[in-house]
């Protein structure tokens, strides 16, 4: 096996893929071919992957199909497919699931696993047609499922939230196994105008990465006010010295609503955007307040077709402990999804969806009330539609003599009836 | 094996996390007080309880073996009750029980494994990347090819945190543009409209093909008595989105894709809201299997932010405070018309102030 | 027309050098500093000597007899020198300091205020309103002298926690400055023109009046034969650019015409960028002659921002400071779905972050 | 060969003319107009110079509904004798 | 006052502190029929809450196709003295400096020829005389250009290029405001009389960033004042302010937007290259700061009203120029644009507008400069590049 510009890669600290891959190939034909068109592909600058859909009996998604161009020289990976499996929230494992997570990828597929995803997957890369419904069925039968793809919602990512983190405002492993297990059917069976992303962090820090790569972000947040530990305020303002903590913690606020005076913090918590920095640079005084929830955002994507779109606020504060409060948030997204689902255009975000329409179209749809948490600032154009006087106008008089100047009565009636 | 029955969907749904909880974190779930660091890449988190959970991070190249993934599986299972956890930017994180393990943990992570230990902190973090080559259908260039020649170069900045504030890369092997906003970002760029194959485009949906274009560039056109399309060449801005809608239009060109750089995206709320990344440089060779070039610019980038920034400052806080024209200056990127948007919205990148450094 | 005089044209204004102040030519480009000596008196240093301004409030709208009591006050006190400034204030240019306090007493024997310097509210741009313009939703000199006479103590005093501009105008044209005003006043037509079937074929071009459109609500049509245009209501948002373009499409509807409040625009680049205005409140009836919603709306607005700004911060600076659900909520203002931007660029405004307040 | 300003003047008031109550045209329609009929023979300038001559004779008006124009003289919808 | 006239709502706005404009349109109905019936027309606006003034399109004077707005009344037989109501544009003075027997010449002719009412000043910078028949254009313009004042502009022309008070009367001017904008109203008077635009072209120039004229929000090309090197500095005034008891740190030193000014002790100092002009330290300590040496000015382009397709600040083209005698780097800018405009514009499209149609990048090639950072907030986020150059493939030719 001749990898001349591949090997390359096997050199420097980092881990080298290509080495991994390497040692794979001993066990698994398929990935010694899978690396000769990797190569062929670094001499040609020229990728041989063709995709196309391929399910599951009873699935809409999970499984992305990749059929190489080159199978007659390369016929191990003429059919080398992935399989999405759902991740267990958080990203936490035992050894014990992930070693029969490697079992069944070697027993079926390739023994290449990619961990994970960019939607948060488990990737298993390297099946054909048969195996890889084998590989399904074996997942299945062990209690694993398949990811989402295609026009449906996908699977949930979430941050690592109160199970190792003193920030995190709601339990975001337990949302994201209510929401997949809840709407395992929307995940499958795909049926909305396109992709629908969750993703959620904990808090403003948006581990996540939410607000920039899912549809509706949902980000831990709190009421009342920052948690202060005025004792450890002046422990700290000893250890760095005041003038350190004006230049990085208070100075860096960006509403200028943080003050230190002498060796304590005082904060003007009406002003305070929970932005998280104080909290980061001093997590050992500072702390979110107690009264927490979730703002629910909507509409970010990636580039393709209109251009990036960061989420924006669409609910600003929900609760999120009790039963009842899960249920008021899925009340929530379920009326989004019925709104969009019903206007929305084939391949339309929903971000795209609310530019076409408008914010406060969108917002009666889904009937939720406008807030001015909502926009960055109010509009400054001029133009609005009222729709107390367009109403009647629309409904109750003819609508072809309504914005006709009369002249003489009679005549009005004449091309009324034309 | 064979199927004992039918395959059929079973909606299992969500694996069931709480069986996969380390032991100290069921035992203090919701309850952690505080977090420090001890060093880059090791950390510990304090309970109300007085329980400390120690981690310590290492860098994946995010492809693994199952037979290397099983190595993993042997140390967690020596060090860490049998339990693992993995990042969004695809670092593996083991929880040692006891301080001491700390230092045995990380020498067999180096040692069986070949993983750095850091990517924690104000460091050069692990870098998200998509398929490239090796299994995608869709890219113009690799990806973890030059993630590994990048981490490579970066090695240090990983193992280390000496820079003001983190640093998050990405790549992206196409347009599409998986990667998320990040402080730098290496995407593809394609600088000519698709070529069709017109033999080829009659297996695609014509009208879908038609409404995927965001500027209205693709019309019906008949050609030797067939249905197909044509390109309406000025409209045409090499987005791609035609070509994952039918590859008879074939947007990627080995002879002629470039990479670009883009700076100053941000996820996080923290100080300044999200932010997007904007153009830095572009025309940069696809020069596999190192990439030099792309090297070369990330680290003039990364040589000025570590010079010009403030602590706690992102590359993108600091570019925000330092100017756009400071940026340019310091990183020797030549500003092109190029990097004026004349997209959506483009007005409102305009210089609408006499706010100007001169 | 036969006159003996030759008709002179293109001749261009007077050159500004007769119209100086001798004390003004010899500092021309020398000055060194100024101070606000009150509310309304300016200062201004330079090697030659110091001048004396004396700011004067006007109406705008004046008549030559009102021109005639300046000049004489002008002759009398400053060399018959004097300049209009921006805002329409009278601006006499004093060599001596001795004249301020008789020249302010006669102007105040005149029934004129002096003022509108630093940290007042300076006269009001305004439009033409009933007096002069076709197309006004509402007056403009009366509703500047209602608010204003509201609001005489802060052009008088100097109070405030920065300058504070206001500015009026007739109608969505937005003439004058009401799009970049820290406090605009806006004449909103709220209902789609009404179409003179009668006389539009006459007056108008049909294929001009139908381009006018920005929302391409206006089409073509033809009513007993006779070529019109029809409008479409749903798409129209009562800009008034058709009416600009052909008379017969007036736009004003006594029953629904209003007022609407703006807020937090700025021109000058100190500190922050110039801001565009926001809208505060979408609809206040049309009152003449005393606008009473309107006055004690805007009365409202200059005292929470009195009381809350801090010292040189702008409406808009304070409010975004603050945030505009605080805004909202301190003024006793209703947010609506009206304040939710849906024209061009509308998603530039929505909230794009986690940067909440409770 | 550069073409006579009378001349120029004289085909813009044929344009001017025809367009009447269909189009109002612009300066810039009745330069674009010209150029596009000879060439480089006229320049910017000459029609202006020429436009001066149809408005100055009283041949022409300019109007002002929605952006100024070049029209024949008439009596004008609003004006009230 | 006269009798018969009867204005009840009015009557309500002579009250109060601020000077009433009816109060002095009474003053002038007893002399002028015209100023009476103004008043009648306009109380029963008041009453019926509607305007009553049809927009006339042709009056104006012989040869010039602006200067003149054409106003008739929609009520002519009920209030004839209104039945016109025209008003003229009279072409301000630099920096609005007036002599009072300069402006009698004009407040004279004004009663003789017109209704005696004036805006001192119109929007656009304009002393605007209010209100005069059909007929009696052509003489105010004959007794206006004998006392050498000149009509300003309207329509799809170069409006009256107004500017600050500059260097007459302020020490932060950083050019000669008023001799550019008086060398710039005479250059272009064939522009201003003569309308040959797609839409209205409007030129405010500005002395310093305080943008007094309002530059980067209501004018097509905003000339505003700027310096390149550093910010001077008195430091015996600076020590003076600072030993006054003024809060220097929190009102200058924490209101600069981008950080980079520090107090230490008496001293100021200031990091300039990241300074960007914003004024606010200038403003707030005069006697002990003031603009750099090098001097001259940023030019913005494509501010205006919400009218047709929203509200648009100018933005930076030319981020420094210098501003010097005879001007002709301004003259060739202006001409540079009008060419590249006029040539590809449509009607009724403001040079904002064209810029963001046809691409910022495409305008700066059109009229010949580079881009530089300067222009921008930010570079683009999107990354569908219009590239033009690519490698082709060896052996293909170019």
């Amino acid at each position: 096996m001749k990898l001349p510009l591949l090997d390359q890669l096997e050199e420097g600290p980092w881990p080298s893929f290509v080495k991994d891959l390497k040692e794979q190939a001993k066990r698994r034909p398929q990935v010694g071919q899978l690396l000769q068109q990797l190569e062929q592909s670094y001499e040609n600058r020229w990728d041989y992957w063709r995709g196309t859909a391929i399910n599951v009996p009873g699935y809409g998604g999970g499984i992305i199909a990749r059929y190489s161009d080159l199978g007659e020289k390369f016929p191990q990976v003429a059919q080398f497919h992935t399989i999405r499996v759902i991740e267990s929230p958080g990203f936490v494992y035992s050894t014990e699931a992930l070693r029969q997570l490697c079992d069944i990828s070697e027993d079926y597929g390739a023994g290449i696993m990619q961990l994970h995803g960019m939607t948060g997957d488990i990737l298993m890369l390297g099946f054909d047609n048969e195996k890889m419904m084998q590989a399904s069925e074996a997942l299945m039968e062990n209690g694993w499922d398949l990811g989402g793809s295609g026009n449906g919602m996908r699977t949930i990512p979430c941050c690592i939230g109160p199970a190792r983190c003193e920030m995190a405002c709601y339990d975001t492993l337990r949302l994201t196994k209510y929401l997949t297990d809840k709407y395992i059917g929307y995940l499958h069976r795909p049926e909305f105008p396109y992709k629908y992303k969750f993703k959620l962090s904990g808090c403003g820090n948006d581990c996540a990465n939410s607000m920039s790569r899912s549809d509706m972000p949902v980000i831990g947040t709190w009421r009342d006010d920052i948690q202060v530990d005025q004792e450890a305020v002046a422990r700290f303002v000893e250890e760095m010295e005041p003038e350190w903590v004006v230049r990085n913690v208070t100075s860096r606020c960006p509403t200028r609503c943080i003050h230190l005076h002498g060796d304590r913090i005082e904060i003007d918590n009406s002003n305070c955007v929970r932005c998280m920095h104080c909290i980061n640079v001093m997590h050992l005084a500072l702390a979110p307040g107690k009264d927490r929830g979730v703002t629910m955002l909507i509409g970010g994507k990636r580039t393709v077709r209109s251009g990036e779109m960061i989420s924006s606020v669409l609910v600003p504060f929900q609760k999120l402990e009790s039963d009842e409060d899960y249920l008021a948030f899925c009340a929530i997204v379920e009326r989004i999804w019925d709104f969009w689902g019903e206007h929305g255009n084939e391949h339309e975000r929903v971000g795209e969806f609310i530019d076409r329409v408008g914010l406060g179209t969108f917002l009666d749809g889904v009937g939720i009330e406008p807030d001015p948490q909502m926009v960055a600032n109010p509009r400054s154009n001029p133009y609005i539609k009222f729709e107390e006087y367009a109403a009647p106008r629309l409904e109750g008089e003819p609508q072809k003599g309504a914005n006709v100047l009369e002249h003489e009565p009679d005549r009005r009636e004449d091309y009324e009836g034309s | 094996m064979d199927a004992k029955k039918p395959l059929a969907p079973r909606d299992n749904g969500a694996p069931d996390y709480k069986k996969y909880l380390h032991p100290a974190m069921e035992r203090n779930y919701g309850r952690w007080k505080y977090h420090r660091d001890l060093r880059p890449g090791v950390f510990v988190h304090e309970s109300e309880s007085g329980e400390s959970l120690y981690t310590v991070r290492a860098g994946s190249p995010r492809m693994l073996s199952a037979p290397l993934l099983r190595r993993v599986c042997d140390i967690a299972d020596k060090y860490c009750q049998g339990r693992l956890r993995f990042t969004s930017r695809n670092n593996i994180e083991f929880q040692p029980e006891k301080e001491e393990d700390i230092q045995p943990l990380m020498d067999e992570i180096s040692r069986v494994l070949g993983f750095p230990v850091g990517g924690s902190g104000h460091s050069f973090h692990n870098i998200i990347h998509t398929q490239g080559w090796l299994h995608c259908n869709l890219p113009g260039t690799d990806a973890a090819g030059i993630v590994k020649a990048l981490l490579d170069m970066f090695y240090e900045e990983f193992t280390h945190e000496n820079f003001p504030q983190r640093v998050k890369v990405s790549t992206s092997c196409c347009t599409i543009n998986c990667g998320g906003q990040t402080d730098i970002a290496i995407n593809l760029q394609h600088h000519h409209p698709p070529v069709i194959d017109h033999g080829m485009v009659s297996r695609c949906e014509l009208p879908k093909v038609i409404s995927i274009c965001p500027v209205l560039a693709i019309r019906p056109d008949r050609v030797e008595g067939h249905d197909t399309v044509e390109v309406i060449e000025e409209k045409c801005m090499y987005c791609g989105a035609c070509h994952a809608q039918c590859p008879a239009l074939e947007i990627r060109d080995g002879q002629t894709d470039t990479l670009s750089i883009w700076v100053g995206g941000k996820s996080a709320s923290t100080r300044g809201g999200p932010s997007f990344m904007k153009l830095a440089t572009w025309g940069l060779p696809n020069n596999p299997p190192r990439w030099p070039e792309v090297g070369d610019a990330v680290r003039r980038i990364l040589k000025a932010y570590q010079a010009g920034a403030n602590p706690y400052e992102r590359v993108g806080e600091w570019i925000e405070r330092v100017g756009w024209k400071n940026f340019f200056a310091e990183t020797g990127f030549e500003f092109t018309k190029y990097h004026i948007d004349s997209y959506r919205w483009a007005r409102t990148t305009f210089n609408t102030s006499a706010h100007v450094r001169l | 027309m036969a006159t003996e005089v030759e008709r002179k044209t293109d001749i261009g204004p007077p050159h500004y050098d007769q119209f100086l102040h001798p004390l003004i030519k010899e500092n021309y480009g020398k000055w060194q500093y100024h101070e606000t000596l009150a509310p309304g008196v300016l200062m201004h240093h330079g090697p030659a000597g110091d001048i004396y301004t004396v700011r004067v409030s006007s109406p705008r709208l004046v008549s030559v007899n009102f021109l005639n009591a300046i000049m004489d006050l002008a002759d009398k006190y400053s060399d018959g020198y004097f300049r209009f400034t921006s805002r329409n204030n009278v601006e006499f240019l004093l060599a001596s300091k001795d004249n301020i306090e008789p020249l302010k007493q006669e102007v105040e024997a005149l029934g004129l205020l002096v003022g509108g310097t630093n940290n007042a509210i300076s006269n009001v741009v305004h439009t033409q309103g009933w007096v002069h313009c076709h197309s006004a939703a509402t007056d403009a000199s009366g509703l500047v002298k209602s608010v204003m006479d509201e609001l005489a103590e802060y052009f008088t005093s100097m109070k405030l926690p920065a300058k504070l501009r206001v500015a009026v105008a007739c109608c969505l044209n937005m003439c004058g400055a009401v799009h970049a005003s820290d406090i605009a006043i806006l004449g909103v037509h709220r209902t789609p023109p009404k179409i003179d079937n009668e006389t539009l074929p006459n007056l108008c071009e049909i294929p001009t009046t139908v381009a006018s459109c920005p929302n391409n609500a206006i089409r073509p049509t033809s009513i007993e034969g006779k070529a019109t245009v029809k409008v479409d209501e749903e798409k129209c948002m009562y800009c008034g650019n058709c009416y600009t373009v052909c008379p017969a499409m007036p736009l004003a509807d006594p029953l629904n015409d209003g007022v609407s409040i703006w807020v937090g625009g700025k021109i000058c680049n100190a500190r922050t960028e110039p801001m565009f205005t926001k809208l505060a409140i979408p609809y206040l009836p049309n009152n003449p002659p005393r606008w009473p919603e309107v006055t004690s709306a805007v009365k409202k607005i200059v005292e929470i921002y009195a009381a809350n700004a801090k010292p040189y911060e702008r409406v808009g600076e304070w409010i975004n400071r603050i945030g505009w659900p605080q805004f909202f909520d301190m003024a006793g203002i209703e947010f609506t779905k009206y304040h939710l931007d849906d024209f061009r660029h509308a998603g530039t405004t929505y909230r794009r972050s986690l940067h909440n307040r409770y | 060969m550069a073409i006579p300003v009378e001349q120029l003047a004289d085909e813009m008031y044929e344009i001017v003319k025809e367009s009447a109550g269909v189009k109002k045209l612009k300066g810039g329609d009745l330069t674009k107009a010209m150029v596009a009929k000879h060439g480089d023979e006229v320049s910017r300038s000459d029609v202006k110079a020429a436009i001066r001559i149809l408005i100055d004779s009283g041949r022409c008006v300019y109007g002002y509904f929605g952006g100024s124009s070049i029209e024949l003289p008439h009596t004008e919808a609003a004006e009230n004798q | 006052m006269a009798d018969d006239l009867k204005t009840p709502l009015l009557d309500e706005l002579e009250q109060g502190p601020w000077p009433s404009f009816v109060k002095d349109i009474k003053s002038m109905a007893g002399k002028k029929e015209m100023a009476k019936d103004l008043l009648r027309q306009l109380e029963k606006s008041y009453e019926d809450k509607r305007g009553y003034w049809k927009h006339g399109g042709l009056v104006g004077v012989m040869g010039y196709g602006g200067g003149v707005i054409g106003r008739y009344s929609a009520l002519p037989e009920e209030f004839p003295g209104v039945s016109h109501f025209h008003t003229m544009r009279i072409n301000q003075t630099s920096g609005w400096f007036y002599t009072s027997e300069a402006l009698r010449e004009i407040t004279k002719i004004w009663e003789e020829h017109g209704s005696g009412l004036l805006n001192v000043h119109g929007s656009t910078g304009d002393l605007v005389l209010l209100g005069t028949r059909t007929e009696e254009l052509e003489p105010t313009f004959r007794a206006l250009t004998e006392k050498g004042w000149d009509l300003g502009g309207s329509g799809s022309d170069l409006r009256t290029p107004s500017c600050c008070v500059g260097p007459a009367r302020c020490e932060n001017a950083c050019f000669d405001t008023l001799a550019v904008n008086y060398n710039l109203t005479h250059q272009y008077q064939d522009e201003l009389h003569r309308p040959m635009f797609n839409y209205k072209y409007k030129i405010k120039i500005s002395g310093c960033p305080n943008d007094c004229t309002a530059a980067i929000a209501r004018s097509d090309m905003g000339i505003i004042g700027i310096w390149k090197d550093d910010i001077q500095v008195d430091s015996k005034a600076m020590a003076d302010y600072v030993d006054s008891g003024m809060d220097v740190q929190g009102l200058v030193v924490e209101n600069c937007p981008t950080g980079c000014i520090q107090l230490d002790g008496k001293e100021i100092r200031i990091d300039n290259s990241n300074c960007v002009k914003c004024m606010h330290c200038i403003n707030v300590l005069p006697k002990a700061l003031s603009p750099g040496k090098e001097r001259g000015a940023a030019i913005t382009l494509g501010a205006k009203a919400p009218i047709v397709e929203g509200a648009l600040f100018g933005s930076v083209i030319i981020p420094f120029m210098k501003i010097e005698e005879p001007f002709e780097e301004v003259h060739d800018l202006i001409e540079r644009i009008w060419e590249f405009w006029d040539e590809h514009g449509t009607s009724r499209e403001r040079i904002g507008e064209f810029i963001e149609r046809v691409s910022l990048a495409a305008f700066l090639e059109g009229i010949g400069e580079k881009p530089l950072p300067q222009m921008i907030k930010a570079p683009r986020d999107n990354p569908y590049v219009f590239y033009e150059e690519y490698f082709a493939e060896e052996g293909e030719g170019e």
